[in-house]
């Protein structure tokens, strides 16, 4: 574990450079009023943790009532409020925007080599949508909150709830429009900025990824835009195109809102399948394995993302025959993410490898997203989706890939990349602890809810058969260790903001175009224009930047 | 990359106000023809004509009004893009409600 | 450990863009004219593919329902006056047309051509929304804006309705004539997104003649009316496909 | 001893004798759906210790101080091919067999018991065919095909028996269906498990399976005296459904005997099965289901009829042999409580219609 890659500048001489993108200009105004893509990943950065420790927050005291069989610390009703305000902070104001919004607004201009993202306004408008919509949400909770659950299934949320549902769902469909506009700015990023020679297959695959998932984004939000506008309508008027007694039909309600809300899930995972490809590489000195097969696998998820939504109904009356060919596409949709995993296993082999944290958050995404993607194939088969739907089990499998993957690679990417955001290392040891124990924490809160949802132990409920006590008891106490694992990196990461070690520019001897520049970077970017002379993770390359350098100082 | 390329070949190409005129013509005529024929009795094609008319009108916004036929390839892909994802959207949701009444479960 | 050396080499092989004369309207992220234009116009077409699967549901929607409640649909239907909706129809066509011209005129700097066609886009936009309004005025007078107050009596009494009476309907059992409110609510909610969006062009219209009055967008910087035209042309698409799915395709009850 | 707590023992001792991991296998599906997830879990096993081991021994082999510096290999085609069609073959094995189990659950056999689930917020009501009612319970012989038909009366509902691995969502305005076999006697859980609002939790309920003879005691001590049939039939008369739906020359309305299970030819043109759903359809929206050479003057009953009378009425006509039943209603306001069977001897058929009196009929 002692051999590192790192390797700081010397620390009594290094100074964190005077001019970068964070001193350029000082005061509140200045951060609100910015267009720089690292200022509003910063802002995002801040703002997704807010809204994280929320949710956070109602995940503890959901699992707190679940400690016992009954219904003792609250009522159903608060049970039910507490749950859906989890469900729609943590998918909508975290978990979506989480990755792109922060790591991918911050690195993709910088990967690619240009100055900013395309529409530097758009970017900013979609932060202020955010945190409008965030703050919405956070309203409802205190007016009273909402109890319809995350997916605002009709009728209940129509004609059977009297909470507040409008706002909830304004909430989501403004938050809806702030992720558009950022899906819609990387891909014209994308295409239209890359500095020359940048090729389409030289682009890092943390890039491919979120080109992936901003096409989900801007074709799939639309959809469940106007899904909630019917559901808001539906609610003041009357109108009955999902009511039953007035001749609609409710299940439609439910194909317009997993049209987005099943690509939505590939929206959250793919940006944290692009981390990963960075920290693996880097880590291991190598190339990532078959590259153009992990770039075009995360297109293959987008593209059949679009085509798997209904097996969210197979239970729910939906034709027979569409239950067999939506089964038989979401088999397809799960090999490319074999491939993913088979990749970066292989990139492994022959490498050189070393341990730091963004390593250890990697080999736990990898170990977690590989049981999260499995039991999906469990709920994706038709006969076995019967058993285990609508039961702990789905939760135990969401969990295994949104929080075992998806907040793995994300804690995985603010590592990797603190350096260059703030300047500063982050501290080695205590987080290596830190990622350790949000392993263990991880493990002990979420795999006791697959055996619960083997057992039939349904989802969204107060209160449980006593049978079910003791794995409910193991998932409270591994969900307190989890709590500790995701407190750490806060408390230390601020610490390092002043404390940290200067990084330099390349602490991890990486080979991407944002290592290349100064950390933090110029407003900029780069003092000229770069020009990508080499393919991507490309350590030959940079072994010989470094002799030149050598010989130029020498 | 191509993209570089592609950024001339978009350069603008500025449509003349004849062809405007002709593809605006084009549309009133077409409109004019799908008010027409929804007054003629034609049973299962009096839908299938209208929605082809609209078709073609749509069409000739998009390649004309909208400069689609003289822009990149990038952007006629956006289009197919949109038109693929739409079609997806309706087909694949309204085939669980055509086969729904298929067979007895 | 200096700034990278990858940068400062692979400056010198950069082509020059840096000594062209920028214009002001580049903006500073962009390496030229050409990339913030292109730039723009790929995001006015993505941002066009976010609206049409916002309609895409709403045709979804519609296409289901037309299928399983056919006659309350056609009754529903023959409620519309064609004459407004062709004469509608004509106007947003027009109104394509001049935009289309406008963009013509920017991209040929005539001033006085681009303020002609926007205030001729402005009026027919204004004109059509007056339509409109008339149309949703008939409805609110009979009742038929689904909700609390939605009344059954032009379909089952259709001797009472005027328009019923014209299209010789007879009156439809209730259960479907129940039904004709799932018709009249995806008619509010589609002709009500299409009229929202119209109010938002028209708003942005008004915004764009006071600056092409002063020259804006006449000095080769085409692209805000360029990709305004986009959108405007996209819901003059849009209106195309609802006007034949809600005014026409139903007339005949025998389908 | 002394250094646990009485608290923490009592909870170890609460956990080793209550503690379950894995559900009783209580139908005859039930060992099949595991079979399958079995060799899921095998398969996942399997898959997660080779990427685990893999990972493993790479970190060990090839870790900085084993091996300082990397090899660059770009892929291989082979391994691609290997990952790509390995998982997709398992996976299309999974999908079939899965496919299968899922027609097996759905596809209910043709002896099957049918029993009625009405699901509101926040109870299950089971409607058995001999007039038996149950609340949050249901109560069902071993070693029978019970069929259940369910409908939500709001929002949706899902029944789900974890013992017997069905589930099956109970849907506003549609009956759906699934049916299983138990094979074991004792008491199951039964979960609300679809989230229908504020005591979503509480909608849950107990599946008895009885001994056949247990199941007769059962049915004999729990009947409500009237047959689910005679419930229909009561109704039927009192909405006056046989002011049409008789057996005279100018009746207005089909004939309803012998029609559950037949194709009908509709006046729309194709014909259709009348099932379950198209009887309770044709009761709520009739004008979208007229039989062929009848005018479209059936009134909805939309509003008018609950689901357990729908239920009801379905049941009666669905037991409907011939019109003798019909018919007498027509004769007689006062409805014969003690009634026999559920059915009217299909002796009835050839009876001659009797004169009405005429202020049965409305209109």
């Amino acid at each position: 574990m002692s051999a590192t890659i790192v390797s700081l500048p010397d620390q009594s001489t290094a100074r964190i450079p005077k001019v970068n993108f964070i001193t350029k200009e000082n005061g509140l105004l200045s951060w609100l009023l910015t267009g720089d893509h690292k200022r509003i990943a910063i802002l995002y950065l801040v703002s997704l943790t807010f809204f994280f420790f929320i949710g956070g927050a109602l995940a503890g005291l959901i699992r707190l009532e679940l400690l016992t069989p009954q219904t003792d610390l609250m009522a159903t009703d608060t049970y039910n409020k507490v749950f859906t305000m989890h469900g729609v902070i943590m998918v909508f104001f975290f978990l979506v925007p989480s990755v792109p919004a922060t790591l991918g607004n911050f690195l993709i201009p910088l990967m690619i080599g240009a100055k900013d993202l395309a529409l530097p306004k758009i970017n900013l408008l979609s932060w202020y949508l955010y945190v409008a919509g965030g703050l919405l949400a956070i309203y409802t909770m205190a007016t009273g909150g909402v109890d319809t659950g995350w997916t605002f299934t009709t009728p209940l949320s129509t004609h059977y709830v009297n909470t507040n549902v409008l706002t909830t769902g304004l909430a989501v469909f403004i938050a809806g429009f702030s992720s558009i506009f950022t899906g819609l700015n990387f891909i014209v990023t994308i295409h239209k900025m890359r500095c020359p020679g940048m090729t389409w297959f030289r682009m890092p695959l943390f890039v491919w990824a979120h080109y992936a998932a901003s096409i989900l984004m801007v074709l799939g939000t639309p959809v469940v835009a106007i899904a909630i506008v019917l559901v808001a309508l539906e609610r003041t008027i009357g109108i009955g195109v999902f009511d039953p007694t007035k001749g609609g039909d409710p299940l439609l309600f439910q194909h317009l809102f997993w049209f987005y809300s099943h690509p939505a899930v590939y929206i959250m995972i793919l940006p944290g399948m692009g981390v990963i490809s960075e920290t693996i590489s880097t880590f291991s000195r190598k190339r990532v394995f078959g590259y153009t097969a992990v770039a075009f696998s995360s297109v293959a998820i987008a593209v059949f993302g679009f085509f798997v939504w209904a097996h969210h109904m197979f239970i729910m009356g939906i034709s027979n025959y569409a239950v067999l060919v939506f089964s038989l596409l979401t088999m397809l949709v799960a090999v490319p993410s074999a491939i993913k995993i088979f990749n970066w296993t292989f990139t492994l082999y022959k490498g050189s490898i070393t341990f730091e944290t963004p390593m250890l958050y990697t080999f736990g995404f990898m170990g977690l997203f590989t049981i999260g993607g499995l039991t999906g194939v469990f709920l994706g088969t038709s006969g076995t989706d019967i058993h285990l739907t609508e039961t702990y089990f789905i939760v135990a499998h969401f969990h295994f890939v949104m929080v075992g993957g998806m907040l793995m690679a994300f804690l995985a990417g603010i590592h990797f990349w603190w350096p260059k955001m703030t300047g500063r290392m982050y501290p080695e040891k205590i987080s290596q602890l830190a990622a350790v124990v949000t392993f263990i924490g991880f493990n002990f809160t979420f795999f006791p809810q697959f055996i619960l949802g083997t057992l039939g132990m349904p989802r969204r409920y107060a209160s449980y058969p006593p049978e079910f006590q003791v794995l409910n008891v193991f998932s409270t106490a591994g969900a307190t260790i989890l709590g500790v694992g995701y407190l750490l990196p806060i408390l230390y990461l601020t610490w390092s903001l002043k404390y940290g070690e200067i990084a330099g520019n390349n602490p991890w001897q990486a080979t991407g175009l944002e290592w290349q520049t100064q950390s933090p970077p110029l407003t900029e970017n780069f003092p000229a224009t770069p020009i990508m002379d080499h393919e991507a993770y490309d350590y030959e390359w940079l072994e010989n930047q470094k002799e030149k350098e050598v010989a130029s100082v020498g | 990359m191509t993209d570089q390329k592609e950024m001339h070949e978009s350069q603008h190409h500025i449509v003349s106000p004849v062809t405007y005129a002709i593809v605006f013509g084009a549309l009133l005529v077409f409109t004019a023809l799908t008010v027409g024929a929804s007054y003629v009795e034609m049973g299962i094609f009096n839908p299938i004509a209208a929605i082809l008319i609209a078709c073609i009108k749509a069409m000739i916004v998009v390649l004309f009004f909208m400069h689609v036929k003289y822009s990149s390839k990038l952007t006629k892909l956006t289009v197919f893009c949109g038109l693929f994802t739409f079609l997806a959207l309706i087909g694949m949701t309204l085939a669980d409600y055509i086969s729904r009444a298929w067979g007895q479960w | 450990m200096s700034d990278s050396t990858a940068i400062a080499h692979s400056a010198h092989d950069a082509p020059e863009h840096g000594h062209e004369e920028h214009p002001a309207y580049l903006r500073h992220h962009f390496e030229n004219v050409e990339q913030q234009a292109d730039a723009a116009g790929f995001a006015m077409w993505l941002f066009l593919l976010t609206e049409v699967m916002f309609f895409g549901g709403l045709f979804t929607a519609y296409l289901i329902y037309r299928n399983w409640y056919y006659p309350a649909f056609v009754a529903a239907s023959h409620q519309l006056d064609i004459f407004w909706g062709s004469l509608n129809t004509l106007l947003l066509i027009s109104s394509s047309f001049t935009m289309a011209m406008g963009v013509w005129c920017a991209e040929t700097r005539k001033k006085s051509g681009l303020v002609l066609c926007l205030v001729l886009t402005f009026i027919l936009g204004i004109g059509f929304l007056g339509i409109k309004t008339i149309e949703y005025k008939e409805k609110i007078e009979k009742h038929h804006v689904p909700g609390f107050h939605y009344s059954l009596n032009s379909f089952l009494n259709p001797d009472s309705d005027e328009a019923a009476k014209k299209a010789g309907d007879q009156p439809l059992p209730l259960d479907m004539a129940r039904h004709t409110e799932v018709y009249f609510s995806l008619y509010f909610a589609m002709t009500g997104m299409h009229a929202l969006h119209m109010i938002i062009g028209i708003a942005i219209l008004g915004f764009m003649i006071y600056r092409a009055q002063a020259g804006a967008y006449t000095a080769g910087h085409v692209t805000f009316v360029e990709n305004f035209g986009l959108y405007w042309h996209f819901v003059d698409i849009v209106w195309i496909f609802l006007f034949p799915l809600l005014y026409l395709i139903s007339r005949h009850a025998n389908t | 001893m002394d250094h646990i707590s009485p608290v923490i023992w009592q909870f170890l001792v609460k956990w080793m004798t209550n503690f379950a991991l894995f559900p009783p296998e209580a139908s005859k599906v039930a060992p099949q759906m595991d079979a399958l997830l079995f060799f899921m879990v095998l398969v996942s096993l399997v898959g997660l210790t080779i990427v685990i081991l893999l990972v493993t021994s790479f970190c060990i082999l090839y870790s900085k101080e084993r091996h300082p510096v990397a090899v660059q290999i770009e892929g291989s085609t082979l391994l691609e091919a290997t990952w790509t069609i390995i998982p997709l073959g398992l996976f299309l094995v999974m999908f079939v067999w899965g496919a299968l189990i899922y027609f097996r659950v759905y596809t209910p056999p043709a002896n099957a018991m049918n029993i009625y689930v009405v699901g509101k917020q926040w109870m299950w009501k089971a409607e058995h065919p001999g007039g038996q009612h149950e609340i949050n319970s249901l109560h069902i012989p071993i070693g029978k095909p019970i069929q259940l038909t369910l409908i939500s009366q709001d929002v949706f509902h899902s029944f789900s028996v974890p013992a017997f691995r069905v589930k099956r969502e109970a849907i506003p305005g549609r009956y759906t269906s699934v049916w299983f076999e138990a094979t074991q006697t004792g008491t199951f859980h039964l979960f609300c498990t679809q989230y229908c609002g504020t005591n979503h939790s509480q909608m849950i309920g107990d599946i008895v399976v009885l001994t056949p003879e247990d199941y007769k005691k059962w049915l004999a001590e729990s009947t409500s005296g009237m047959s689910l049939a005679q419930n229909g039939e009561r109704l039927f008369a009192s909405l006056s459904c046989n002011a049409c739906h008789n057996t005279r020359p100018d009746a207005r309305g089909p004939s309803l005997a012998n029609v559950y299970g037949s194709k009908l030819a509709l006046s729309s043109g194709g014909t259709v099965l009348a099932d379950d759903a198209y009887l309770r359809e044709s009761i709520l929206n009739p004008s979208q289901h007229i039989t062929q050479g009848y005018a479209p003057i059936m009134p909805t009953y939309q509003g008018q009829v609950s689901e357990e009378g729908v239920i009801a009425l379905v049941e009666y006509i669905k037991n409907l042999n011939s019109n003798y039943r019909i018919d007498q209603t027509l004769n007689t306001t006062d409805l014969l409580p003690e009634g026999e069977g559920k059915t009217a001897p299909a002796a009835g058929g050839t009876t001659a219609p009797k004169a009405a009196p005429q202020g049965m009929v409305k209109q």
